[in-house]
């Protein structure tokens, strides 16, 4: 049985720190209480993070719009896995860039690798004229 | 800090009434900004969680049985330093106007839009169509 | 939300852990040491984070449960958050509140050698 | 976020508190000491909650403001989950890390007392 929750905002960046803390509260729905102090942090860190990489992404790459796209943020909630999705309407792009060299000291281009790595899916598709990215994990 | 418009949509159950009140809670902190940290910017986020937990849980206790599952719709909106933040559900209509609960005889409901009403600036119910709308709101 | 439950000199000690409201607040209604009439019980709110009028309600109706409803349940250590709902509420009235769980229960077992 | 500066002898230490994220890196990016080529500062990370790669970005951006890139910024009092997030993108390879404020200091007051 799964439970549909939606949250739109505006692409505005500080809307993806409140994002990531919903799903981080989502999250901690999804263990429930009995599961120890340390896997539910480690769980609810995972989206908090993932959430707040794929938000920022979206906001930071909607320069070119003048009034702020408002962007979608889609869970869907089972007893054992919480599945996001970010849905804006930016231009299409990439999730395969490789991570930037560390010893170029980068300042850039780390959220998808935060995202690929703390996450057990991660999927990018074109709906139209807008971007879709699919993050999902597990208990 | 230009106007913005924030919803979240839930499924009318007790589970998430939390996630509406950390959700409340986080708007209110934006809302703040970095004096979160003094009394007046704590009050204000414990102003919405209280707020907004009391009227998603009084939404889900008064949920129709029907085979859609019923949902809640929340609304946020701040400008400047006030926050309005309105709960939408499909129930059936209501009053906000309850007697406030005589303690002397151990009350154990009721108390609910008492805390709305002490927490809140404003509060305001009105009927859209067949959905209920209460709003809240408090300035900082 | 989660409750440890230890006993001093008879009377029960129930240390709630997180958010006392409408999905937590059975675990406490249910409680035996909670339903027990003849039971005095210290309710310790130190590490309750968050309480809204539903936590109120189930504490309330724990005091009902008792023989001697306004000794029956004592309360101790309310944070801020906590106490503000109480004092909102009025709830603070019906209950004896003390600062440790110490102090709540010589007041506890005092009233119910007093009333045995 | 808070930023609370103090300073021993010529490192300033630099105590961040809250979440580091695209909303406030601005902030650390524009302390004054921060900004400062031949300012070595430690950054003590103990009361960050939370970070992502846009406020990792600004810790990267802070050391490649410095004349001594090895030990220009040095960290200390990570927890976990900050740890993470400079684990999966090997960026902890770029700082030297403590576990606590005084080693920092002192490893950068010996560093920086070598080079002058």
């Amino acid at each position: 049985m799964s439970s549909i929750i939606t949250l739109t905002l505006p692409g505005e960046i500080m809307f993806a720190r409140l994002a990531s803390q919903t799903a981080s509260s989502l999250a901690d729905l999804v263990i429930g209480e009995n599961r120890e102090e340390s896997a539910k942090r480690k769980f609810c860190h995972a989206f908090e993070l993932a959430v707040s990489e794929a938000v920022t992404n979206s906001v930071t790459h909607a320069e070119e719009f003048d009034a702020p796209q408002m962007l979608t943020v889609t869970f869907e909630f089972e007893p054992r896995q919480l599945t996001v999705s970010v849905r804006d309407a930016n231009p299409p792009f990439s999730i395969d860039k490789s991570a930037p060299d560390i010893e170029s000291y980068p300042v850039h281009g780390f959220g998808l690798k935060i995202i690929r790595e703390i996450m057990d899916q991660f999927t990018y598709r074109r709906d139209g004229d807008a971007n879709i990215i699919t993050m999902s994990k597990s208990l | 800090m230009n106007n913005s418009n924030i919803t979240l949509t839930l499924p009318a159950e007790r589970l998430f009434a939390r996630v509406a009140r950390q959700t409340a809670s986080s708007v209110a902190d934006l809302v703040i900004g970095d004096d979160r940290h003094e009394p007046a910017g704590r009050d204000f986020s414990h102003a919405f969680e209280l707020a907004v937990s009391e009227a998603f849980t009084n939404s889900v206790t008064h949920a129709r049985e029907s085979a859609t599952p019923q949902v809640v719709k929340l609304t946020f909106f701040f400008e400047q330093r006030q926050l309005v933040v309105s709960v939408h559900d499909a129930n059936d209509p209501f009053t906000i106007e309850t007697p406030v609960p005589d303690i002397e005889s151990y009350p154990e409901n009721g108390f609910g839009l008492l805390i709305i009403r002490k927490v809140m600036d404003h509060v305001t119910y009105r009927r859209e169509g067949n959905y209920n709308i209460i709003s809240m709101s408090k300035t900082l | 939300m989660t409750i440890t439950e230890t006993s001093k000199i008879g009377i029960a000690i129930l240390s709630l852990y997180g958010t006392l409201d409408a999905l937590s607040a059975p675990e406490l209604r249910n409680n035996r040491s909670i339903i027990d009439p003849e039971k005095t019980v210290v309710i310790d709110l130190q590490q309750v984070d968050f309480i809204d009028s539903s936590g109120i309600g189930a504490i309330v109706s724990a005091s009902r449960q008792k023989r001697q409803p306004s000794g029956g349940i004592v309360l101790a250590c309310m944070n801020d958050r906590v106490r503000k709902v109480f004092e909102i509420t009025n709830a603070q009235k019906l209950f004896h509140i003390f600062d440790d769980t110490t102090a709540a229960v010589d007041f506890a077992s005092s009233r119910q050698s007093a009333s045995a | 976020m808070n930023i609370t500066e103090t300073s021993n002898g010529a490192i300033a230490i630099v105590a961040i508190e809250g979440r580091l994220d695209a909303l406030s890196a601005p902030e650390l990016r524009n302390n004054r000491s921060v900004i400062d080529p031949e300012k070595t500062v430690v950054l003590n990370l103990e009361k960050l909650d939370f970070m992502n790669s846009t406020g990792l970005g600004a810790i990267v951006g802070a050391l490649n403001q410095k004349l001594q890139p090895d030990f220009g910024i040095v960290l200390s009092c990570m927890n976990d989950d900050v740890r993470s997030v400079f684990e999966i993108t090997n960026v902890q390879k770029l700082f030297h890390i403590f576990d606590d404020t005084a080693a920092a200091v002192e490893f950068a007051t010996t560093r920086q007392g070598a080079h002058t």
